[in-house]
């Protein structure tokens, strides 16, 4: 590893590897990620993996998540099989009272292009027979979907390490200079630093920290969501469901829990046995269905809940990318944040994303 | 539900736990996730001569009735096909039954989890027939039920000789005891298993076992002679290691000590963890004899009664030092290297959080 | 097969109880577990695995190792090494994983 | 030894599968658990926990008390849904619906 780079990335999760994978498809950058552990041990690897539009509001938003939605299967074709599966997404409520606000929900979401359904008990039962006869309707999409989150991140290095992009794991950053036309940047296991004429944050829940070593603060707060998992079961949940989904072999994923507890990644019998009995009102039939484990994540949540995406204001040739649901936005996010690093824009526009939203507030 | 000593597992260590706290008329429930109390006890059909004096030199599952009866008329609760699957917010155990799943409030929790086996990897030890040297004996002295006809024996150690023993007692055939090291320390284990016409084979390892549906066959390499034989039977004996799993989620820190078989909780002299509700006793401590898995259980429940405020601190010293005592010559009678890789265990601990000794410890350290 | 005359232990009841095997009678002792009255018939294959479809029995007889599954009067994955027979238990081999992934198949 | 050997019982991951991991850089239990699977089946590693971690050391060439266990997690046996599933006052879970106004900032 030599010490001189184009381009750092720190941060090697969905987004991180994305951005190196994408940026490294143009061959003209020496290009580094940086992980102060190894890859999946963060947010990416302890996620249900939804690829999910449907109900992401407001429109411009899930816009931006149907894009994304849709570059999957031509990722696939680039770094190979991330087990993508356009399952269609099933969001169930209880209340008949939520049916207007599922109507509505339909409305705004037509006008970008994202066809939502309203079903009935009867129509949702008909797709998923498991599902418990006590749900009043549901939403439905057939554009969610899931995909392997550790196939994905591990298929996103792969395919940018052949076109030589460079790891660093286990290797904290712990100080960041900026000099006039470049960045130093001091790790844990090398004593010099390595230099960067451009850096891309993309930390996920800990962007906090990083952002805080070029005197930033991020907006983000860390979420803990809890997610048990059955033993494997014969196929029988066709779509993605709200809160709960089946990975293809065979164990179903189950959670709804958010939690603010910082970076702590235990899980808790009061948030399992409760999302063991929204499972159970979900689908009766997993009440005999062993569980096997149970995993949290620290999700990333910015405060007004949008990603925060493009330049880092005031700072030369720095960028950031972080956001909740980097799992479906992360092809888009890697192909937007390359063209902004490589072109200087974007063929979307990144306006509302940029940090400087946070900013003006202040 | 709630208590004032919970103990999780209802072995030697975690019975004579309850006999200590329970026969003070503290409020005790032990978990135990088998059908039965007794843990390994159950299948020891052998003799133990290195018991605490309060008991006679007697075989383990009579020592099991013996410390059941003990126990029976003491204020303690036994729950049985109970296990501890996780933890709560509030540091409450959560307890599974085959019903139901709920929470044990308790003011002190000793894990006496006890040891599991640890295996071997060679090609086809998945295969039906190959299992572990306990699971061996479970089979022939709970069950009543021969593994097999014609068995082979992977490992050679106190507990695998004894079990082979008890095997070819049963009408098997042994076709060997093989280990892979070059040389065996103790002689006495050869010579007991050579005395009964067994064949002992070191610096000898599987090459693979075969079978279709359950295992037929074994090529072992007895340094790079191959050899095959027809068994329906291979035994793993690769030695225990402390069950962990309840510590990790109670907290507990873990420290390295070979001679204790692993991984093990760190704890202080009380045999209190880095939980400072949580001791921990018997094998789960580190592996040791069953002398010593008594004595470390009476020592975790003395201070957790002394936490509990019902000793004083004069009776829990005198009771403290006496049972260190007894604990040295348990493990000295055995294998002296448990007790000094235990006193190194503790004194790291102590060293580490910066908390002296107590004095009638460093006694104990200087007859070692 | 069963150890009618133990080396040390005194002989069991004689208490037997019925249960089937994928529908076959077959014969038990009271406060057996259902892997050894299984391995009492001289059964020693419990199922087979979800991936290579290799055969599976008991190992380590504790409940820890999970290789010793078979369906329980038609509840699945139940822990023959540590669940008692009952008399009239249905008892069917656990080779009914799906192979959700594929792989090579061996019996 | 033959690389095609199983370590992995549960989810049936030989040593060929978990070096490889090693090769990527994977120094930990857990790393290789991601990478490959390995212990994240019905015995959550409890049969192959130090077989994993010799195999890391032996690799690595470290000893094996440098090699941390893997994390624990809950429920620590197999437990079926229904008896893990509780009456409680529900508190942090939310439904999907609600989730959808969370992560537009309806609150």
């Amino acid at each position: 590893m030599t010490d001189q780079y184009d381009i750092v990335i720190i941060g090697c999760g969905v987004i991180g590897s994305s951005i190196a994978y994408h940026l490294s498809e143009y061959k003209q950058k020496r290009i580094l990620v940086i992980d102060k552990g190894f890859p999946l041990s963060g947010t990416s690897g302890s996620t249900q993996a939804w690829v999910w539009v449907h109900n992401k509001v407001p429109k411009w938003y899930g816009e931006l998540s149907m894009y994304s939605a849709e570059l999957y299967p031509f990722l696939e074709r680039k770094i190979g099989d991330v087990e993508y599966k356009r399952t269609g997404g099933i969001a169930p409520f209880f209340a008949q009272t939520d049916r207007d606000k599922a109507l509505r929900l339909v409305e705004e979401q037509a006008e970008v292009g994202i066809k939502v359904e309203v079903l009935t008990r009867d129509q949702v039962l008909e797709k998923e027979p498991a599902l418990s006869p006590k749900i009043a309707g549901a939403t439905y999409s057939d554009m969610d979907g899931n995909v392997n989150p550790f196939r994905l991140v591990e298929l996103y290095i792969k395919a940018a390490k052949r076109n030589e992009v460079e790891f660093s794991f286990y290797n904290p950053v712990i100080e960041m200079v900026m000099e006039k036309d470049h960045y130093k940047i001091y790790t844990k296991n090398k004593k010099d630093a390595i230099t960067t004429e451009r850096v891309i944050l993309a930390g996920g829940p800990w962007s906090k920290e990083i952002g805080e070593l070029l005197g930033l603060d991020i907006p983000i707060k860390q979420v803990r969501g809890q997610v048990i998992i059955t033993e494997p079961l014969a196929p029988f949940l066709k779509h993605t469901i709200g809160g709960m989904r089946q990975a293809e072999n065979g164990e179903v994923l189950i959670g709804f829990s958010k939690e603010e507890v910082g970076y702590d990644r235990r899980t808790t019998m009061d948030v399992i046995q409760e999302t063991a009995q929204m499972a159970i009102n979900y689908i009766p039939s997993l009440a005999k269905a062993n569980i096997v484990r149970s995993f949290s994540g620290v999700r990333v949540i910015p405060e007004d809940g949008f990603p925060i995406l493009g330049k880092i204001p005031d700072k030369k040739n720095a960028y950031i990318a972080a956001m909740h649901s980097g799992v479906t936005l992360s092809p888009l996010v890697g192909t937007l944040m390359a063209e902004l690093v490589m072109e200087g824009e974007t063929s979307i526009c990144l306006e509302r994303y940029s940090l400087k939203r946070f900013m003006n507030y202040a | 539900m709630k208590t004032d000593v919970l103990i999780i597992g209802g072995g030697p260590a975690g019975l004579n736990a309850a006999i200590e706290t329970a026969s003070r008329g503290i409020k005790t429930i032990i978990i135990e996730e088998s059908y039965a109390l007794g843990g390994q006890l159950k299948q020891q059909t052998q003799f133990f001569n290195n018991l605490p004096k309060q008991f006679d030199r007697q075989r383990g599952i009579h020592l099991m009735r013996t410390l059941i009866d003990r126990l029976s008329p003491l204020p303690v609760t036994c729950l049985l096909k109970h296990k501890m699957i996780g933890v709560y917010k509030d540091g409450r155990i959560g307890i599974a039954n085959d019903t139901e799943t709920f929470p044990i409030d308790a003011k002190k929790v000793i894990v006496t989890t006890g040891a599991a086996e640890e295996t071997d990897l060679f090609p086809g030890w998945t295969l039906p027939g190959v299992m572990t040297v306990g699971a061996a004996q479970i089979l022939i002295n709970r069950e009543r039920v021969l593994p097999g006809k014609n068995a082979l024996i992977v490992g050679l150690n106190s507990f695998s000789a004894e079990v082979t023993k008890q095997l070819k007692a049963c009408g098997i055939n042994i076709l060997g005891v093989i280990d892979k090291n070059v040389s065996v320390n103790d002689k006495k284990l050869v010579d007991g298993l050579e005395d009964k016409k067994i064949r002992v084979m070191v610096n000898t390892v599987i090459e693979r076992a075969t079978g279709a549906g359950e295992v037929e066959k074994v090529t072992i390499n007895n340094d790079g002679k191959k050899e095959d034989l027809d068994i329906d039977l291979i035994c793993i004996g690769k030695g225990l290691s402390p069950i962990l799993e309840p510590l990790e989620i109670l907290d507990c820190e873990f420290g390295f000590q070979a001679k204790l078989g692993g991984l093990v909780p760190k704890y202080y002299s009380t045999l209190g963890t880095s939980n400072p509700s949580v001791y921990v006793a018997g094998n789960a401590a580190g592996i040791t004899c069953l002398g010593g898995i008594l004595v470390t259980a009476e020592i975790a429940a003395l201070n957790a009664l002394k936490a509990l405020g019902v000793l004083n601190d004069n009776e829990a010293k005198i009771s403290s030092s006496f049972l260190w005592d007894e604990l040295r010559s348990m493990e000295s009678e055995e294998s002296i290297e448990t007790f000094i890789a235990r006193v190194a265990h503790i004194k790291e601990f102590h060293e580490e959080c910066e908390l002296p000794l107590p004095a009638s410890f460093h006694a104990i350290l200087e007859g070692c | 097969m069963y150890i009618d005359h133990h080396p040390i232990l005194e002989n069991h009841g004689n208490d037997q109880i019925s249960f089937f095997y994928d529908g076959t009678p077959l014969k038990a002792r009271q406060g057996q577990t259902i892997a050894a009255a299984l391995m009492m018939n001289n059964i020693r294959k419990f199922g087979i695995s979800r991936k290579l479809r290799q055969s599976r029995g008991l190992f380590c007889a504790n409940g820890r190792c999970c290789s010793c599954f078979v369906t329980v009067n038609g509840l699945e994955h139940v822990l023959s090494c540590t669940t008692l027979i009952e008399e009239g238990m249905e008892i069917k081999p656990n080779t009914g994983d799906p192979d959700v992934r594929g792989g090579i198949h061996e019996n | 030894m033959d690389k095609s050997t199983i370590v992995c019982r549960c989810e049936e991951i030989n040593v060929d599968e978990i070096e490889g991991a090693i090769r990527m850089g994977a120094s930990t239990f857990d790393d290789i658990k991601r990478l490959t699977r390995c212990g994240m089946g019905p015995c959550q590693s409890k049969i192959c926990m130090n077989l994993v971690r010799e195999l890391i050391a032996n690799n690595l060439g470290v000893s094996i008390s440098e090699i941390p266990p893997p994390r624990m997690r809950m429920p620590l046996k197999i437990t079926r849904l229904g008896i893990l599933a509780g009456k409680t006052s529900s508190s942090n879970v939310v439904s999907v619906f609600d989730e959808a106004s969370l992560e537009a900032g309806e609150r």
